[in-house]
């Protein structure tokens, strides 16, 4: 100690640290304790409003298909985790409750166990695990299992069964219904124009159709949330709803018999469920915003052309992953400018 | 006029050669290391199927075809009245394969490096299918020439599509970690398949244009 | 109402301010032995002048500036020069090789046992009136003095006030933004040398003949603000910044004030700026008027295992240990993670406690285990928020997965030269991923073959 | 049938002379030696040779007449036939095989802090100057093995040190500027023995950083004079007259200079409690249980397979994994001869 310690405290033992157990890293040492974890966990709260739409449209089916998925989702990370000999850490950051929740917001309500087995399958270990994990799947996972069942079973895939208000009315059992979508489709095939009346049932759901295509209005709470909360950035949902209402608008304006008009569109399908919550996935979509700008205009257009000339009556899926398939040429093209940049360095 | 948008819609993106058809997926999967050189497989594949179906179909049709006039079949191009259609697979090889030779001088010369970075690829065009699809599938339709042509160039246009997404993808999984047994081309075919499954999203739509011209029509009438 | 434009990104983390800005300047006791390393500045080190067991007294120059870039070292105390030696490889004269510097390399460094008298033995003459002496002798004194930029990068001034021929700087800006958390050193030296440093901004004004002269302060420091505008004289201006990290760094600052903006690759001298901290004008005004060299500095003691966290002027040399001793030592050692040298957003961590103080060290920084987030392997999710916030609109989550890959051709071409190491994007990534180090790994090869082409063209030259 | 005949030599004699008239017009002269060398090389592009790759190694022999052994890969009679062709004599060079002169694994010099980084040397060395005790050691983090193209050096997870296999090495020295503290130097292959230090620290510093450093005691300098060389409290071996024999391993009291005899550095062998019950690696090295550790060392010199460096870069990817697995086998067999201690395992008769 040195010979006068004036200003130091009385002999009230002062402690050290012990070097050796110092943690050593590179700077920043402070971080917003943000992790991927808890953004997965924001994504499910905002699909809670969807999940209780799906339950009050559909009653209890639903809640065996939404049980169904993400056990199936959840255990298929496990054992594929297991296999690869990886730690089983990453099961826990709820991205494959979220997988298996969107892949439940794919089906009918009365959609068969074995259906949700094989999503699953198709979701986690097809289009995920075998890329890598989190992170290094280019394909929207929940996607591609919905289309690889809809190419698969194309019969089971398109039942739909009917909404508890309409099993209230009717007392048909599980007929197909069809949905409007579909509606829309013959009604163009016939050459006659669709004149679609309550839109209301529209948003509030009370249409027939799978989990996630009903009720608008809980989607758009769910969004709503995320963007608030600054998960996913507003441009996304708002470019890709916007050039859909502008295509299919302008087609049923020139021609109406080929499509219903713009509303119909975007409150009827997966367009709602696609843009807050498919279009969004982090690792499918480009990195920039400027890159997601351009990402969501490419699905909104290919979502009108397969819906308005397509075969299939609903071009959202499809829509999503064509457009991650050129996610990577997109971040390649959307490059942001560095701050100072100047012509004489090269790009 | 819009016939030939459809076949331009149906050759890029309903059937398309690589991912519906399954037409010349070796290049496809050899070439698409790296976007830069997958950029040049598909020119020079643009280049030699617009060319190679063109010259098929004036083959196809002046040579080949047996022409009817006055109920007597008779070939006037060539004044023996004999139905040669059996040449056509042979000739259009010999079209094509005349083509790539010519394309393969004119690139070395063109840019060294691309001619480096295509390598075995470039004379391997000559077997490569969706060449030979192509000029097939026009006699098999009955293309005009100036249709077939299209339909080439379109075909070529589709191919270059699928072969560049396919090589950004494939940039993107070197990134990742696919386990050890799906490294390289194992996880390039299931992405393949993927985008295969992707495509098939667009059946129907050249069939829904068409109904939709047709509308058009009856509505301006 | 901040009257100036907002650079593009920048994050607000925790301030973490209120620990130690309360606590007034504290002059340190005088400590037994103090360890001085011999770069202590950007440029060639200092040369030793002194030899084993010989007697300095305080002030006194004990290392030299070989040559232009590079800075003058002086004893912090009077006392004995205890063990000078050669470093076995580099031949250097050497004090102890065991000396650790703030980046974890072996620093050839002298070492001063006190002998209790602190005697004085400044040779530097004061001058009162410095309008009417000549530029060059002011820069002379300054060089002689040693003084360096106090802000961090510890640059010697006497070589940035003094502009190449061809280049006149028009504005002198004055970085009192300090947007580093934690750290109080600035904001305390503002509120108790108002005067001081006005004199020194005046003095470098008049150096440089600069027209206007900004000083930037963060709207966290009204106190501060005020007590600078009342020493206000003509000519200075004092601009209110809003509160973002990274506020002070260099470029932002300018663009903030000036709206100018430094192309890529350059120095802040294209646009006609001269960026100078708080700490460099005080350190100014000391050699000019008062004649004492640079060997002394305010750091701030703080975080939160620390049990009295205060700012000190800590001499030169002295090492953590001893600061922390004199700030009361450590709550509880158990729960203590992480020692830096500097702030938490930049700052280096420290595994020893004997590394010392150094002409650049403004804090030493101490966090708790459970304030630390650890860095983990988790693959990037792609989420775009590094992208956001990086203050040069740079590409971190690209630029990351290229460092794995160890792709450093294709980070040379997404600009990782012009990283700032800010850590903006690591204290935003969900992934927790160790960006900042995979972008010095990509600056050290990218440097590495540079120099490997410089040699090659020697050769050929 | 005639006409079919007829339309084909047509069409081809037309395409023939479009495509003869482009290549006239269009002629690009190569010269087809520098093809023809090119062959010849190993083609691993490994730039052991100075030049960018094998195509620009062919070129330089070619225009510069450049010798050709000065590919450090290909063996002796490939030089010959390439010197042969264009002409020249061949010189034969000496095979050389990189050295990773360090043995301070974990349990040796020890951590100072714990390190929360990338796992790579390079970047470790931006943090706190990495948190291994001797500042001069190998960090074992892999930046090495993995910039070497024949993965010819294998990392120890555990002791975090990084082993070179010479009979997989073929000497390109890309590891060299790999590593961050230049721990890797080329050594003549049939040198035995090497000092695996690197530290110049004098004894009171080095014994607290690494408990196997060089001390520089100079034992070994005084009893091999003119082969090993004190520079800075540190010997060196002066691989121009490397020492042969065996004894000067016993003169270092630090126990750190290894005999090579082909053998690979191996770490300390870590004496598990009733470690290696079964026998399979004394089988393995054809060894008696209870044999000591120079008959262990000699069976395992004779048993690790030489492999002459040409002949690995023909082989393909199968035959090199099985190369590096059977030396692997070996080498894991030696080491769990050394772990195992005869005393806690009753030895019957005749096993």
């Amino acid at each position: 100690m040195s010979k006068e310690d004036k200003n130091i405290p009385d002999h009230k033992e002062i402690l050290l640290p012990d070097a050796s157990k110092l943690i050593v890293s590179s700077s920043p040492h402070l971080h917003d304790s943000g992790q991927v974890a808890k953004i997965m966990r924001e994504v499910a709260l905002a699909m809670l409003p969807l999940v209780v739409a799906a339950i009050w449209v559909f009653g209890l089916p639903a809640v065996r298909v939404l049980l169904l998925c993400t056990a199936f989702c959840l255990s298929f990370e496990l054992i594929s985790l297991k296999l690869l000999g990886k730690s089983l850490k990453p099961a826990t950051d709820f991205s494959a409750v979220i997988t298996g929740m969107l892949l439940a917001m794919n089906l009918d309500a009365n959609a068969p166990w074995w259906i949700c087995l094989i999503g699953s399958f198709i979701a986690i270990v097809v289009a995920k695990q075998l890329f890598g994990g989190l992170g290094y799947n280019p394909f929207n996972p929940a996607l591609v299992a919905r289309v690889g069942l809809l190419i698969g079973f194309p019969d089971i895939m398109t039942v739909w069964s009917p909404t508890t208000a309409a099993q209230k009315v009717s007392t048909i059992d599980a007929q197909s219904l069809a949905t409007p979508l579909e509606i829309a489709s013959q009604s163009t095939a016939a050459g006659k124009e669709l004149l679609w009346d309550n839109y209301f049932d529209l948003f509030t759901g009370n249409i027939s159709g799978c989990l996630g295509e009903t009720s608008a209005l809980a989607i758009l709470v769910g969004g709503g949330y995320l963007i608030l909360r600054r998960i996913i950035w507003w441009q996304i949902p708002f470019f890709y709803i916007l050039t859909v209402a502008i295509i299919t608008g302008l087609v049923n304006n020139f021609v109406p018999m080929a499509t219903p008009d713009a509303l119909f569109h975007i409150l009827t399908g997966g367009l709602m469920i696609g843009a807050f919550f498919m279009a969004t996935d982090m690792q499918t979509t480009p990195v920039t915003r400027k890159g997601g700008a351009i990402f969501a205009i490419g699905c909104g257009v290919i979502t009108s052309v397969i819906r308005i000339w397509g075969a299939y009556p609903e071009g959202v899926s499809f829509a999503i992953l064509f457009m991650n398939a050129f996610t990577p040429l997109i971040d390649k093209m959307t490059r942001v400018k560095p701050f100072g940049f100047w012509q004489g360095e090269s790009k | 006029m819009e016939n030939y948008f459809v076949l331009l819609i149906g050759a890029v993106l309903v059937n398309n050669f690589v991912l519906a058809k399954f037409l010349g997926v070796c290049p496809f999967l050899g070439v698409s290391k790296n976007v830069k050189t997958a950029m040049g497989m598909s020119g020079a594949v643009i280049f030699v199927m617009t060319i190679g179906s063109a010259l098929a179909a004036v083959i196809h049709h002046y040579v080949l075809l047996p022409k009817e006039i006055g109920g007597v079949v008779v070939n006037p191009h060539v004044w023996v009245a004999i139905d040669l259609t059996y040449l056509r697979t042979i000739s259009f090889i010999l079209v094509i394969a005349s083509n790539v030779q010519l394309l393969e001088v004119v690139l070395q010369r063109l840019s060294q490096p691309l001619y480096q970075g295509l390598g075995i690829f470039l004379p391997l065009i000559t077997t490569n299918c969706a060449v030979l699809g192509a000029a097939v599938i026009n006699a098999q339709k009955e293309h005009s020439i100036i249709e077939s042509t299209w339909y080439g160039f379109a075909s070529g246009l589709g191919f270059a599509l699928a072969l560049i997404l396919f090589s950004s993808l494939r940039e993107r999984l070197d990134i990742g970690h696919p386990p050890k047994s799906f490294q390289g081309v194992p996880i390039a075919l299931i992405t393949a398949g993927i985008a295969a499954m992707i495509f098939m999203g667009f059946s129907g739509l050249d069939i829904g244009l068409k109904t939709f011209f047709n509308h058009i029509k009856q509505g301006l009438l | 109402m901040a009257d100036h434009l907002l650079f593009p990104g920048g994050v607000h983390p925790k301030d973490g301010k209120s620990i130690s800005f309360s606590m007034p300047i504290q002059s340190a006791p005088l400590l037994e032995e103090y360890t001085i390393p011999l770069s202590q500045h950007i440029g060639t080190p200092a040369q030793p002048i002194v030899k084993r067991g010989q007697r300095v007294l305080k002030g006194q120059k004990i290392a030299e500036a070989t040559d232009n870039i590079s800075a003058h070292i002086h004893a912090p105390t009077s006392g004995e020069i205890t063990s000078v030696s050669k470093h076995p490889i580099t031949g250097e004269m050497l004090a102890m090789t065991n000396c650790i510097g703030p980046a974890g390399h072996m620093v050839s460094s002298l070492v001063i046992t006190s002998d209790g008298e602190d005697k004085e033995g400044f040779t530097l003459m004061p001058i009162e009136e410095w309008q009417s002496i000549d530029k060059k002798i002011l820069l002379e004194r300054i060089k002689e003095a040693g003084i360096v930029g106090m802000g961090g990068a510890a640059f010697p001034t006497h070589v940035k006030l003094n502009p190449p021929q061809g280049k006149r700087p028009d504005t002198l800006i004055i970085n009192g933004a300090e947007c580093e958390p934690f750290l109080t050193a600035d904001h305390r030296l503002m509120l108790e040398e108002p005067e001081k440093i006005i004199e020194g901004i005046l003095m470098m004004k008049y150096i440089l003949g600069a027209k206007t002269v900004y000083i930037g302060i963060e709207r966290n420091k009204p106190d501060a603000i005020k007590t600078m505008k009342k020493h206000l004289r003509e000519g200075i201006e004092v601009r209110e910044l809003r509160v973002l990290y990274p506020q002070g760094s260099e470029k932002q600052l300018i663009y903030a004030l000036t709206k100018r903006k430094v192309r890529m690759g350059t120095l802040p001298m294209e646009v006609n700026c001269i960026v100078q901290n708080i700490g460099t004008a005080f350190a100014v005004f000391e050699a000019i008027v008062m004649g004492k060299p640079l060997f002394e500095r305010i750091t701030t003691i703080t975080g939160e295992p620390v049990v009295r966290p205060g700012n000190w002027r800590l001499r030169i040399g002295t090492s953590i240990g001893d600061a922390l001793k004199m700030a009361g030592g450590v709550k509880d050692p158990e729960k203590v993670g992480k020692i830096l040298i500097g702030g938490p957003m930049m700052g280096l961590a420290q595994f020893s406690l004997d590394t010392p103080i150094m002409k650049s060290g403004s804090g030493v920084t101490l966090l708790n285990k459970d304030e630390i987030v650890q860095y983990t392997s988790v693959p990037c999710i792609r989420c775009g928020r590094c992208v956001d916030v990086c203050p040069m609109n740079l590409m971190p989550s690209t630029m990351s997965i290229q460092a794995m890959k160890e792709r450093f051709d294709l980070l040379e071409e997404w600009h990782v030269m012009d990283c700032l190491e800010c850590g903006c994007c690591s204290y935003v990534c969900p992934s927790q991923r160790p960006l900042v180090q995979l972008f010095r790994l990509g600056k050290s090869h990218v440097l590495k073959k540079r120099q490997r082409e410089l040699e090659k063209l020697k050769a050929k030259g | 049938m005639i006409e079919a005949v007829l339309f084909m030599a047509s069409t081809g004699m037309i395409l023939s002379t479009v495509i003869a008239l482009a290549n006239r017009f269009l002629a690009v002269e190569t010269d087809p030696r520098i093809e023809a060398v090119e062959e010849m090389l190993p083609g691993a592009n490994c730039g052991g040779c100075g030049y960018s790759g094998c195509p620009a190694f062919a070129k330089a022999i070619i225009e510069e007449s450049v010798e050709p052994g000065l590919c450090p890969v290909s063996s002796g009679d490939e030089a010959q036939r390439i010197a042969s062709y264009t002409g020249m004599e061949p010189v034969f060079s000496e095979p050389y095989v990189a050295l990773v002169k360090c043995c301070g694994d974990n349990t040796r010099s020890p951590e100072r802090a714990l390190y929360n980084g990338v796992n790579d040397c390079n970047a470790a060395i931006n943090v706190a100057g990495a948190t291994k005790s001797c500042q001069h050691g190998c960090l074992g983090l892999g930046s090495c093995s993995r910039a070497c193209p024949f993965n010819a050096i294998e990392i120890d997870e555990e002791l975090r040190i990084a082993i070179v296999h010479p009979n997989l090495c073929v000497g390109c020295g890309k590891c060299i500027e790999s590593c961050p503290r230049d721990m890797i130097t080329m050594v003549p292959k049939s040198a035995p023995i090497h000092i695996l230090c690197n530290s110049p620290e004098k004894a009171p510093i080095q014994r607290k950083l690494c408990t196997r450093g060089c001390i520089g005691c100079q034992r070994c300098a005084r009893q091999a004079p003119e082969s090993i060389k004190m520079v800075n409290f540190l010997a060196t071996i002066d691989y121009d007259n490397p020492p042969h024999d065996l004894s000067l391993v016993d003169t270092c009291p630090v126990d750190r200079i290894h005999t090579s005899l082909g053998i690979d550095y191996i770490p300390a062998p870590k004496k598990k409690k009733g470690a290696i019950k079964s026998l399979e690696c004394h089988k393995v090295l054809g060894v008696a249980p209870q044999a000591s550790e120079a008959e262990i060392n000699k069976a395992f010199a004779d048993k690790i397979v030489h492999y002459d460096i040409s002949l690995i870069i023909k082989m393909d990817e199968e035959e090199q994994k099985q190369a590096i697995m059977e030396s692997e086998k070996i080498s894991q067999a030696y080491k769990d001869c050394l772990a195992f201690d005869p005393s806690a395992h009753t030895v019957k008769e005749g096993q």
